[in-house]
């Protein structure tokens, strides 16, 4: 059996989207920035996508700006807003430990630029609070950047009482809705947001796509110098096809959320606890508040490599926190902010699901994990000391 | 998968020598659970020839840890103390048809060992040695540059 | 009839092309950073693409770094060399008047930030020489930055004679090649190169899709902040579908570009002869030095914009040195580099073939442009003052 | 096209009162070939009436040039004078349902034309105006500015 349970790493591309795709490569494939009608045809197409977006978000289009993907939206983002603030001498932002690196390493470069971050500590159960950013909150603050849902545990952070906290403080508010978008409801009026990063591929959309969402009256600065698409603020002859397929993925994702979040909370609800019932298992970051396809958890005593390696064998495509393949021996950084130690921190596996993947897909998963686990246990020297009393048990 | 060879697949899939050797004559363990990868190997020494009869290990770690573990006792199974002692990680990794960059340092671990298992014979059994058996210092940085 | 004859602009997925990208949204649909064999088949795929580019280039894999377009391996390139030379203390940058915008805004803000810039002049025939930027070297030049073929009027530059001398100074040469690439042969080694970029929907691959080579040892800046993809140096979930689409269409553009280079060249010669013929009508750029499928002439007496549109109520997609969409009242910044006055400039036609032109389609074109050139002609104020002698004919 | 209107692409495409008036009581011509915009009105005006009894254009420029000045044209034929003058470039753009907001520089064009011609009528007819009737400066920023 072959079960993909890595959506929050990218998933296929839903009939939807290449639906919407297709009669870009051949029939309307004009420059949207020509005047003649093969142009103008795509400017349409362009045009469609872009108030497709506004009105999923609750935001007018002028609002919407494509970019290549979610990490040049969050680069994109901080970047304005820390331009903006500079020119009223405000470089201080407020971030969170567990963003993404998008967001993370954007900061470093803001940092050596001469802006001061503050990152904030993740409480255990993976969810900051509207008080944690108040309490850090200065008076040179012009910028607060929290992510919608975390791309590893799945974690659903208090968005609307950050944005009113922000809002009340005149400080804009950037979120991160990667991992949100089309599987969260997200009203950036409502929850006062000010910029927002998505991108196409995380919900059956094209790779390749990313929106930046700006309240109107933010100036955005260029991250890509040259031609004038996207009002002068993002050049580079528009990915038609691609905007219009994550348009149409979009669209349907944000249709269809509850059907999914209905068909999902069980499978996810069954699969955790099916996994924290092995000995020594514990699932990372809050089990309600936590997206609908997400599951992480830790097993004592063993690597998420070598199991990821093994499932694979099995058919079963899934991710751990471990930046292994990265090059780094770091494990994931969300997790040690969740305040996991690290030999547990590395021993973690994200299952992430979406309306493809079936119930007998779950029942493989929680019949394959845990020989799959007993097996690396038996061969590491840690969980033997483990065993033997030579180590205490962390979990 | 692509990201390892086949060598490296079947040694992950099918590691050789895996498990514990209650009769150990030497064990060495290196790495740290922090760093995310721990190898420990058992050796059983035939005092009069010097050779190591057995071998067997257990590891924390991932893909390429389990494999260059399995590889290493391959390599010393059978042979003299003095060879297992110039096994480098070199060797393994081209034992191993390969390792990518940055997984080169598991191979530096079960060089390592290998020669703490030693060590650990010798000390056991007072045999003197010299500095060039000193241990690794166990820190992942440490082994951070390239061996190979 | 329809003819596209903006080629330039944007042109049509090929059959290849698409063919290498379908198989990416909804099979190999797997992140090329993922360890599990979806991943992995991705990043296969993504392997393969790199060696095809850089096979066709003659450079090595390690060398080539896939990006959004052209526009961001443009800015990327810039960035880079930049920041090189200003840690050796060199921060003089040399490249041409008329550069593609991606080059031109990133000096602009290069100069911000400190840099000078040099900006060398075009002869009228729209070749730069070599010797032109011998002359402009200093000693604290740390980049030269000259397009391999100009986006409007098509003249191909002494590519390997500039990085000849670049190479000779000792300094870096980027070369933007995003009109060139797929159309002209480049060898990275033979012509000197040390930085190239070129972006897919220019030779039948797709929009979204670019590709910067950075010659070995050269190390590249992040324009994109974020996760470890391309080595650390472009973050972002890489866009596998476009990037194999646009190395198939990379390869097929390189295998066929003799056969098309002797199909278009004659075509382009006859429409040069043809629109030449009609009164008070130059062709920009020099005959022979530009690209097989470029005519770009000046009418005198009429303006560009309205010629676009009654080409294109004819069925004809062309388009202008006029900026007029883009808001601006400029005309051409590459037919004013060129010499053309203001008021020429503003009356001219890019017609951009490829081989999906036919002959039928130039017969086309020959047999309504001169009628809508008169029309227009007859409407101008500035036509009736030329022919009644109340101002000199420029042309 | 959708960058304009039917509209505007109706008086492009067909533009009314195209051409020259041999015996014009008044010509107005504003922009310049620089700018890429030049606007020349003609009128025949009745000394009698004060109506505009015939007008033509000539233009060069874009298409939103050469619609606006049909629009004017019609706009201003058969009327009296002080009406011509009260049109406003605003009307211009309502009358074509809508323009680009970077093409509004050409309804102010054709405001400036009219208004051009009738102060040409004027002078020729020693009729005395105001300084409300000051010539455009010709310069196209100057025009740069938003008047719709
Ligand atoms: C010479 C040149 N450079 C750069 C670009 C930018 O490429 P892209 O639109 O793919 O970013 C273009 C085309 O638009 C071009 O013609
Ligand atoms: C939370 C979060 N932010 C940003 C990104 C970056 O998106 P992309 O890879 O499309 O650039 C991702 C996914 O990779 C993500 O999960």
């Amino acid at each position: 059996m072959n079960v993909y349970a890595d959506n929050a790493a990218t998933t296929a591309v839903s009939k939807t989207a290449l639906e919407a795709m297709l009669p870009c490569f051949q029939e309307v494939y004009g420059n949207p920035s020509s005047l003649h009608s093969p142009g103008q045809r795509a400017a349409e197409k362009l045009a469609a996508a872009r108030d497709l977006f506004a009105r999923r978000l609750n935001a007018s289009p002028r609002e919407i700006t494509f970019t290549s993907g979610g990490s040049e939206a969050d680069n994109q983002a901080l970047r304005s807003a820390a331009a903006l603030g500079a020119r009223k001498g405000k470089k201080h932002i407020i971030s969170t430990k567990f963003e993404h690196h998008a967001i993370l390493h954007t900061l470093s470069a803001l940092e050596k630029e001469g802006f001061t971050v503050t990152l904030l500590d993740i409480p255990p159960e993976g969810v900051v609070t509207a008080e944690q950013v108040r309490a850090a909150l200065r008076t040179d603050t012009c910028l607060v950047s929290v992510m919608f849902a975390n791309n590893e545990i799945g974690t659903i952070q208090p968005i609307g009482e950050i944005g009113a906290v922000c809002r009340e403080a005149g400080v804009l508010f950037h979120t991160d809705a990667v991992q949100a978008a089309g599987h969260l409801p997200i009203d950036v009026e409502a929850l006062q947001i000010d910029l927002l990063s998505l991108s196409a591929h995380k919900f059956h959309g094209p790779k390749g796509v990313g929106v930046l969402y700006a309240r109107k009256g933010i100036p955005l600065v260029n991250v890509i110098y040259g031609g004038a698409q996207e009002r002068g603020k993002r050049a580079g002859t528009e990915n038609v096809p691609g905007i219009c397929g994550a348009a149409a993925a979009f669209d349907e994702a944000c249709e269809k959320m509850a059907e999914h979040q209905a068909y999902l909370t069980p499978l996810r609800d069954k699969l955790i606890a099916g996994l924290t019932a092995i000995p020594h298992t514990v699932l990372n970051g809050d089990a309600q508040r936590r997206l609908p396809g997400n599951v992480n958890v830790c097993f004592e005593g063993i690597e998420g490599e070598s199991l990821l390696l093994l499932l694979d064998d099995r058919g079963v495509a899934a991710s751990s926190g471990s930046a292994c393949t990265s090059g780094s021996l770091d494990p994931s950084h969300v997790l040690l902010a969740l305040g996991r130690p690290h030999e547990v921190a590395h021993g973690s596996l994200r299952l992430s699901l979406c309306e493809y993947n079936t119930p007998e897909e779950i029942d493989y998963l929680l019949a394959v994990l845990p020989e799959i686990v007993s097996y690396l246990r038996n061969m590491s020297p840690v969980w033997d000391e483990l065993e033997t009393g030579r180590r205490p048990h962390l979990i | 998968m692509a990201l390892y060879s086949e060598k490296v697949m079947d040694h992950f899939r099918n590691p050789r020598n895996v498990g514990k050797l209650e009769d150990a004559d030497g064990i060495g363990e290196v790495g740290n659970a922090k760093c995310g990868d721990i190898m420990r190997m058992y050796i059983k020494v035939d005092p009069a020839t010097n050779v190591i009869t057995d071998v067997k290990f257990n590891t924390f770690g991932c893909g390429s840890a389990i494999a260059t573990s399995s590889m290493a006792t391959e390599l010393i199974k059978g042979k003299p103390l003095s060879e297992a002692l110039e096994l480098s990680n070199k060797a393994v990794v081209e034992a191993l048809d390969g390792l990518p960059a940055q997984k080169l340092h598991c191979s530096v671990l079960a060089e390592e060992a290998v020669r703490a298992a030693v060590r650990d014979y010798y000390d056991k059994n007072e045999i003197a040695y010299g500095d060039e058996l000193r241990p690794c210092e166990g820190h992942c940085d440490t082994c951070g540059h390239e061996h190979a």
